[in-house]
């Protein structure tokens, strides 16, 4: 069912903090380098450029009021994960590290972790922090929190990311230890990712009905929650927080599901910020007074894949004329009013560039694959060679919370049809996406977007390698396992060679420009849009964001 | 919202003449029918070309109400989906008036445990906010334009049948319908060629005003996402479309709302006319 | 207050040139009409439906219906009525003016009780003070013949006559000196007309009040009037003391009139009527309006309307000839009286309808309530043979239209037999199909309302030819010419719909309906009882001529027992769903034998021509 | 007491009714593309033991009928379940949203009855009047309009062009509630405003036929004793029984409504909630509306008992 109702931010954000996730769980038994920083902060905007200096700056500012898409379901992170219940969550409650945007990590609740062996974790925690109702921070808090993340009998949808975590233990007045079942490389991020650490007591209080406004879980984290409304939740600073004070006293998130309605509400005065859902209207917040608006590309890629196995695509002409018949410049500003690139290839540059060389050598390289320009004439001579030579009838399904996709199905509904090509599109909701995509339910052309937590081409590999038909939550889409691809594929996704595993990239990317089992679309940006009177000391990255360490960065001015 | 509760209040008074207003609203019908039928032919640009470069201008040149996120002509695109608005409620409303209207005399005319049925039947719907359920419905079956039609017959036949039905008991207790059953004439005689030339123009009022049910229903729904393909034009869907981009291009979801407010209105209007018309025309025998 | 007249009487509304026209579409509905009364005195203003009467009285009090306007001149204790400001009329109503209308269940406010009826209308002194508002209140009920406890009750708890009474009593709360009557009998049950007819002239003469009886019919005028005053096609024809109106009529439509009301007590061989139909006021607006219908119509009749002149005191009248024709009048007026015919034999035959202690009752079923059965009919058994007419008296509620649906396969009986024509229909749904057909043809019916007994939406043509089409495959449309000849309509008649026909020509199409299938059984439920007087004996006369040519046998069911002494051979009278009386007509209606029969007759109005009520003892 | 019986009665109807809607609904759902799972799962990748466990939890791989019957049997104990996406109780959720539904539907009832019922029995009374055709056509208009229609050019008209009202969110405070839902409300009101007018003019021109009104009149009683008891009080019945249905259909245009001005309310939750297949939570609001519906009937037939003796007296006997 897809109605407006949910149309919006909440899905997009959906999407790309859920399959950054995704692409992270797939890295799991790689060495996970930590490449160059993935976008670089970019401030664009008509108001005064971001302030010098990092840390907390000694101005407050009394309250604020940022916009988000949809309020979450729950403040428990095992219930509802995904971005927008992470950057509430984060203000509230804290991870044991912190990981930035280029993959790096910072102690945080601990201020020390080792690895003695493959599958141990051994973290120290800090001892001056206090949770807001005045309880000091404990191992116990530490092992129940871990636990109960890990916890796939409850079903905490955080537990297949850290399903190598075999057991948690005190081991010491400030230590706690994670043993892992299996060596995992990712998953001490994962777990600083989704570790929040809650307070134990009030949570074994509240077995059944933590996370609901009943049970707001009690955090460490500069703020705590108090009120979790239908429309926005209200925070107020934690008396007891250990670290350097944001400078907002009080911050409400608020639910706003169009970004009509949030830029109303910015014109008012009635919020101070706002994560832009949908680009096209950039320039219209650009255009509220004072505002300033700041950018950053995001390691995410949207594309189409295309069922190699069934007729008609099973026919590279055919792929080819569907790739050629999209007009890609045309849609990045019809649907996201050019505040977006064009995707070069199946991932984004950032992506490949930590194995790469240098950032440079990735550009050539990505360039010189075999570029699909809107050019019906190509189009049709592409299906003139196939098999299909007068066209045939597509359904092709677009999820209606994301234009991008619906628009590309109309543009290409609208180009192929001189061709002789039927197309129907069929809208999708988002949660009928996720379901096909687990389920593996996809139909022969299929929208799809993904992203990198980690910026590395790691999930390449099992794009080609995976059987699509047989391994759920895989990513085969098309359904596309060249025998000759899977020695790189494996390399890709074992070695810790960066030249071997940079040819690697550079052959499965080249073999996937000529035979297009993908078609590349686009790799957008997020937006954070501030109020006249504020602004960031340095702009927030992807993870800065959804960490709510952002918030740090908010300065008046 | 329904035919029945629109006709059971309509004023049966005082004959009119057509007046400027009746005349404006045949106007307006029948270009909107223009438009259903020769639209594709009478837009001045294609409705379906895209220039995605163009995306959503305000008017200007070339774009009498700008473009739409393609940058399709927003003008063009209302014309064209006049046939979207006009089709389906049409064929929804004949659909009702023929089911409902033959379930509602059959079952005046014989009663019974049929007619029994059909009337609990009634009850129920008429208890359920029939949008709602059309929304839960199409949006869980993953409805399309057709299934719509179908859903919204089915929901809407109901107040066709108790029209139908009441219009017909009034009928069949006049002596009329007893000289007719008494010189032996059979049940289908009398009900079609005695009852049904009698109860025929209230039926053909109702007619429009099922029609003005289905469009409303289906551009709500349409408005909400469902029912209408994507791509196809349709006022409903362009006017959701255009609430995005309101301070943008305000007519991409002005204009389909004036369209669906001035076609209601006019075939209500007309609808209503015809009835006062119709009914006078019984009254004064 | 009062003024005196011209004549030196004392007046107490005297209305001139009163006109009420109706725009969009332009019409004249009530033209030129004068009318006086004096303070005491009773009025009875007499005419068909169409006359203009009811319009007359409205527009007296200033309530015609929207869209109609009155001009001209009335005066009411020299107070103007005419397009006075609403507060004036405001407070001449009830007050000094009231108006009581036709429909007793209608003209009562369904959700509000009785007590409130008359309680409202009282002084505004006694209306504040409740003890003695509902002393009042209870004193009023007494004064119009009803209990105390009645005030606690709602209109649609109460019987028709009881509602009249109510309704009385609130028009004359507020003690008026003038009440205008609207049909107030009409929707009654004969006996229960009587009653109010009486308690109306009771109250009336206690009072000193002065009274506007507005009816159709004369003889109820008579009852209660001392002068009546006749109005035909919007204009009044004639004025004239009741008793003289009565024996000496000087207007032709009034000797019409009287001739038209078939005798409750003797045979007529020959049943008068007024040939054609009543023409619209517009239509007649340079001519004398009766001229199409009148036998003595000359030149002059048809070359310019006619007004009301004086003829001599107290006597005006609207024809032209009247000088002339005058004895010519009287003499046809005595006539009346000595028209007696020898009652025609009864035709002796085999029994060809049968009923058995039939009985029927139905379900009702309200909102809330469990359902309640009423007994419709009681064990009822009768017979008619062969080319008999039977007559099937009774007032609403006795069983009469259940018996003649029952006979004709519209309603099923619970229990008993009907035999007709040698099959048994009790139950039409056992009979096979062909002999279905046979009970179909064997009996027809003519019902009473002539304006929904057709089908709107068919031409008399095709109405009469889908029967002829079922009694022979190859219907011409001669034979449908020939039908309505027989029935008195031109073939050029075919083509038109029944909005076109008056009332007495649908009920003719009706009759050549049922004819065309040559039943051997018609029967007649109430026929005439919708149609104006002249129009009712000219179908009366049709269906005895009918029954001639064709022998056919008939049950003719009615309240009037003046159409029965005309159309029936022997007389069943019903009461409550039971057979009480049954026998020869003569000796059923001159001696009857059960209580309830001897008061039907003696509630007749005019019954024998006297002038005075009789004495009836309630019960 | 037989009105007692009467309401025991519709008490019973009632539970059948309430039965059958949770059944088709439940089944519905049940057949509906998608899965819970899905919803549980939220956007990760999945494992069998996690599938297992939720299966476990949720009794998904239970019989339809098994899962309906649980569900019943904790309804019936007024527990209807947690919404599967907070694991809030379904009434707390219901509850939350239920403020905002009120209040834009009180705000509009308000309107409807302080404009649409005078204006009706105005426009009735003056029929034919100038007035009574400017009211006429304004209801035509009123009723064709779809109410998205309606809330968009208010929305552009207010909001954008002259910005002078709010047009998101519900506001805080007692004002500003009011302030933010008075738009809305305005929107939702205006179909019904045409409805009840319609009602209410066609219910005061038959009154005002009626021999009693004549009747009355001729007794010579006053303006305010024939607009009460007599006018309004006749009237009463069949515009009851109209608003009773209007209300009912009144439930889908606040859906509409919330949607087109974003609000957080039920029937933006019912959307969400269709949407994520949180059955519980749709349950209980199809309960929520069916008792809604089935209590407005009783309303409108007990208000019949009062308002008409002929009906309360056939109760008595």
């Amino acid at each position: 069912m897809s109605t407006r109702m949910t149309a919006g931010r909440r899905s997009w954000l959906c999407g790309l903090i859920g399959l950054t996730l995704l692409m992270s769980g797939c890295s799991s038994g790689a060495s996970s380098n930590s490449g160059p920083g993935a976008g670089s902060g970019q401030a664009a905007g008509s108001g005064s450029g971001p302030a010098a200096g990092s840390g907390a700056a000694g101005a407050t500012v009394p309250s604020v009021n940022i916009a988000l898409g949809a309020h979450p379901n729950s403040l428990d992170i095992t219930k509802h994960f995904d971005a927008v219940n992470m950057g509430t969550m984060s203000l509230f409650t804290e991870p044991l590290e912190r990981i930035a945007s280029d993959g790096s990590t910072t102690p945080n609740l601990a201020t020390k972790v080792a690895e003695p062996n493959d599958t141990t974790i051994v973290y120290t925690l800090r001892d001056d922090a206090t949770f807001s109702n005045g309880d000091p921070l404990t191992p116990a808090d530490v092992v129940w929190t871990i636990q109960h993340v890990t916890d796939a009998k409850a079903g905490a949808q955080t537990s297949s990311l850290v399903k190598s975590v075999a057991s948690v233990k005190q081991t010491g007045d400030n230590e706690v230890t994670v043993t892992l079942s299996h060596p995992d490389p990712t998953v001490r991020k994962n777990l600083s990712l989704v570790a929040l650490v809650q307070n134990a007591k009030f949570a074994k209080a509240h077995a059944s009905d933590l996370g609901t406004p009943a049970a707001v879980p009690v955090g460490t984290g500069p703020y705590q929650v108090t009120k979790f409304g239908t429309e926005a939740v209200t925070l107020t600073r934690n008396p007891h927080y250990w670290g350097d004070k944001p400078a907002p006293d009080a911050v409400t998130i608020s639910y706003l599901a169009t970004d009509n309605t949030a830029q109303l509400a910015m014109r008012s005065g009635d919020i101070q910020g706002a994560l832009v859902n949908d680009a096209t209207t950039l320039a219209q917040w650009k255009a509220i007074g004072g505002s300033t608006a700041y950018s950053s590309q995001a390691l995410l890629s949207q594309f189409l894949s295309l069922d190699t196995t069934a007729a008609p695509f099973d026919d590279p002409h055919v792929r080819k004329a569907m790739a050629y018949a999209i007009d890609r410049k045309g849609l990045l500003q019809a649907a996201f009013g050019g505040n977006a690139s064009l995707l070069p290839s199946l991932m984004p540059v950032g992506v490949i560039a930590p194995v790469a060389p240098s950032e440079d050598a990735a550009n050539s390289f990505l360039d010189g694959l075999p570029a699909y320009e809107f050019d019906m004439d190509k189009a049709k001579a592409e299906l003139a060679e196939s098999s299909h030579a007068d066209g045939f009838a597509v359904t092709i399904p677009y999820i209606s919370e994301q234009p991008w996709s619906k628009l590309t199905v109309l543009n290409l509904q609208q180009n192929l049809k001189p061709l002789g090509i039927t197309v129907t599109p069929k809208p999708l909701s988002s949660q009928e996406w996720v379901a096909a995509v687990f389920g593996h339910k996809t139909t022969s052309v299929w929208p799809m977007a993904f992203a990198a937590a980690t910026p590395d081409p790691v999930g390449l590999g099992r794009v080609v390698t995976e059987a699509a038909m047989t391994a759920p939550g895989g990513y085969n889409f098309a359904k596309w396992a060249p025998a000759d691809l899977q020695e790189p594929a494996e390399t890709l996704t074992s070695s810790v060679d960066k030249a071997a595993r940079w040819e690697a990239a550079q052959k499965i990317l080249t073999a996937i420009a000529t035979e297009v089992p993908y078609i590349p679309l686009f790799q957008p940006q997020y937006n954070l849009v501030l109020a006249k009177g504020f602004t960031f000391a340095e702009t927030p990255g992807i993870m800065e964001v959804a960490s709510g360490t952002w918030m740090n960065e908010l300065r008046a001015g | 919202m329904t035919a029945e509760t629109a006709l059971v209040v309509a004023p049966a008074r005082t004959p009119r003449r057509p007046s400027v207003l009746i005349m404006l609203a045949f106007t307006v019908l029948l270009i909107v029918a223009v438009l259903a039928v020769f639209g594709q032919w009478l837009a001045p640009q294609d409705p379906t070309v895209q220039d995605p470069l163009l995306s959503v201008t305000p008017p200007g040149d070339g774009h009498l109400l700008g473009t739409d996120q393609l940058g399709r002509d927003v003008f063009s695109l209302i014309i064209a989906a006049a046939r979207s608005a006009i089709v389906g409620p049409v064929c929804v409303a004949l659909g009702c008036v023929l089911i409902g209207g033959t379930l509602g005399m059959v079952g005046a005319y014989f009663g019974g445990v049929a007619d029994v049925a059909v009337n609990r039947f009634a009850d129920l719907v008429y208890a359920l906010p029939a949008l709602l359920i059309a929304i839960v419905v199409i949006g869980v079956v993953d409805g399309g334009y057709w299934l719509t039609a179908a859903i919204l017959i089915f929901l809407s036949t109901p107040y066709q049948i108790r029209l139908c039905r009441s219009v017909t008991m009034v009928q069949v207790r006049l002596p009329y319908v007893d000289a007719a059953r008494t010189i032996g004439l059979t049940s289908r005689r009398t009900l079609f060629r005695h009852i049904l030339p009698n109860i025929l123009p209230t039926v053909v009022a109702t007619l429009l005003l099922d029609f003005v049910a289905a469009l409303i229903g289906y551009s709500a729904l349409a408005y909400l996402g469902l029912g209408v393909q994507a791509g196809q034009p349709d006022w409903g869907a362009m006017l959701a479309e255009g609430q995005s981009f309101i301070t943008v291009n305000p007519w991409l979801s002005l204009a389909p709302a004036i369209m669906l407010i001035a076609t209601a209105s006019s075939v209500t209007l007309v609808g209503d006319w015809l009835y006062d018309r119709l009914s006078s025309k019984a009254v004064s025998r | 207050m009062t003024t005196s007249g011209s004549d030196g009487e004392d007046v107490l509304l005297e209305v001139e040139g009163l006109t009420v026209t109706a725009s969009k579409p332009d019409r004249t509905l009530v033209r030129d009409v004068g009318l006086r009364i004096g303070p005491g005195r009773t009025l009875g203003v007499v005419g068909e439906s169409g006359s203009g009467k009811s319009l007359t009285a409205r527009s007296l009090v200033g309530l015609l219906p929207a869209g109609l306007h009155a001009i001209g001149s009335a005066s009411f204790q020299g107070i103007s009525l005419l397009n006075a400001p609403e507060r004036t009329l405001r407070r001449l109503r009830g007050d000094r003016i009231s108006l009581l209308l036709q429909d007793p269940f209608t003209m009562l406010n369904p959700s509000q009780t009785i007590g409130a009826h008359i309680g409202e209308s009282l002084p505004r002194d006694v209306r504040h003070d409740r003890q003695r508002r509902s002393r009042e209140i209870e004193r009023r009920l007494l004064e119009v013949g009803l209990s105390s406890e009645v005030a606690q009750r709602f209109p649609f708890q109460l019987s028709g006559g009881m509602c009249q009474r109510v309704a009385l009593a609130a028009a004359l709360a507020s003690d008026p000196d003038l009440l205008i009557a609207d049909e107030p009998t009409t929707a009654l049950d004969v006996t229960t007309q009587n009653d109010i007819l009486r308690l109306l002239k009771g109250l009336q003469e206690q009072r000193g009040m002065a009274l506007i009886l507005i009816t159709h019919d004369l003889q109820v005028a008579f009852s209660v009037c001392d002068r009546v005053q006749v109005m035909y096609a919007g204009s009044v024809v004639e004025q004239a003391p009741a008793a003289e109106l009565m024996t000496e009529p000087l207007h032709p439509y009034s000797l019409g009139l009287l001739r038209s009301e078939p005798p409750v007590d003797h045979y007529v061989g020959q049943l008068n009527s007024i040939p054609g139909n009543v023409p619209s006021p517009d239509s007649v607006r340079h001519v004398c309006a009766f001229a199409a219908r009148c036998d003595w119509a000359a030149d002059r009749c048809r070359s310019a309307r006619p007004g009301l002149q004086t003829v001599r005191a107290g006597r005006t009248s609207a024809c032209a000839r009247v000088e002339s024709i005058a004895e010519e009048l009287r003499a046809a007026v005595a006539e009346i009286e000595h028209e007696r015919s020898a009652t025609p034999a009864p035709p002796a035959g085999p029994p060809i309808l049968t009923l058995s202690e039939v009985r029927k009752s139905f379900q009702s079923t309200g909102l809330l309530r469990s359902s309640t059965r009423t007994v419709a009919l009681n064990g009822v058994s009768f017979t008619i043979t062969a080319g008999e007419s039977l007559g099937l008296v009774g007032e609403t509620g006795s069983g009469k239209t259940t018996i003649a649906r029952s006979i004709l396969g519209l309603t099923t009986v619970d229990s008993g037999t009907i035999e007709a024509g040698g099959l048994d229909v009790t139950s039409y749904r056992r009979l096979k199909s062909a002999e279905r057909k046979r009970a179909r043809r064997f009996v027809q019916v003519v019902f009473q309302d002539p304006y929904a007994s057709l089908n709107p939406s068919l031409t008399v043509g095709s109405t009469l030819r889908e029967v002829l089409a079922l009694r022979s495959s190859s219907a011409a449309d001669d034979e449908v010419a020939e039908l309505l000849r027989q029935v008195g309509l031109p073939g050029s008649y075919a083509v038109r719909r029944p909005a076109a026909l008056s009332g007495g020509e649908r009920q003719r199409v009706a009759i050549a309906r049922a004819v065309a299938m040559r039943p051997e059984l018609l029967i007649c439920d109430e026929p005439v009882a919708a149609l104006d007087v002249s129009a009712q004996a000219q179908v009366l006369e049709l269906l005895r001529e009918i029954r001639r040519r064709h022998g056919m046998a008939m049950l003719f069911i009615t309240h009037d027992l003046s159409v029965v002494r005309q159309m029936a051979d022997r007389v069943v009278v019903l009461y409550r769903g039971e057979v009480v009386e049954s026998g020869d007509t003569g000796q059923v209606l001159d001696r009857p034998a059960h209580v309830y029969t001897r008061k039907l007759i003696l509630a007749v109005p005019g019954r024998g021509r006297r002038p005075s009520l009789p004495a009836i003892e309630p019960g | 007491m037989q009105v007692v019986v009467f309401i025991a009665k519709r008490l019973v109807a009632m539970v059948v009714v309430l039965l059958l809607v949770s059944l088709l609904v439940f089944s519905l759902l049940m057949l509906s593309p998608g899965s819970i799972l899905a919803t549980l799962l939220g956007t990760q990748p999945t494992t069998p033991e996690l599938i297992h466990s939720l299966e476990e939890r949720y009794h998904l791989n239970d019989p339809f009928f098994v899962q309906y019957w649980n569900w019943l049997v904790n309804a019936l104990h007024g527990d209807f379940g947690q919404s599967i996406q907070s694991g809030e109780d379904v009434t707390t959720v219901v509850a939350d949203r239920l403020p905002v539904t009120l209040g834009l539907a009180g705000l509009a009832l308000l309107l409807v009855l302080v404009i649409g019922i005078p204006a009706g029995m105005a426009a009735g009374m003056r029929r034919g009047k100038p007035f009574d055709r400017l009211v006429t056509l304004l209801t035509i208009v009123g009723m064709s309009a779809p109410v998205f229609t309606v809330g968009i050019l208010l929305i552009y008209v207010f909001g954008v062009r002259f910005e002078i009202m709010p047009v998101y969110g519900a506001g805080e405070g007692f004002l500003g509630r009011i302030e933010h839902l008075t738009l809305p409300a305005v929107a939702l009101a205006t179909g019904l405003t045409a409805l009840i007018v319609r009602q209410t003019r066609a219910a005061t021109m038959t009154v005002m036929d009626q021999d009693y009104i004549t009747f009355a009149r001729a007794r010579g009683l006053s303006r305010s004793r024939i607009l009460i008891p007599y006018a309004l009080r006749n009237t009463a019945l069949p515009m009851v029984t109209a608003a009773g249905l209007m209300l009912i259909g009144a439930i889908s245009g606040t859906v509409i409504i919330e949607t087109v001005f974003s609000l957080q309310g039920v029937g933006s939750l019912m959307i969400e909630s269709v949407q994520a297949k949180d059955i519980p939570v749709v349950q209980g609001l199809a309960l929520f509306i069916a008792v809604l519906v089935v209590v407005v009937n009783l309303v409108v037939d007990l208000l019949a008992l009062i308002i008409d003796p002929r009906i309360r007296l056939s109760v008595k006997g």
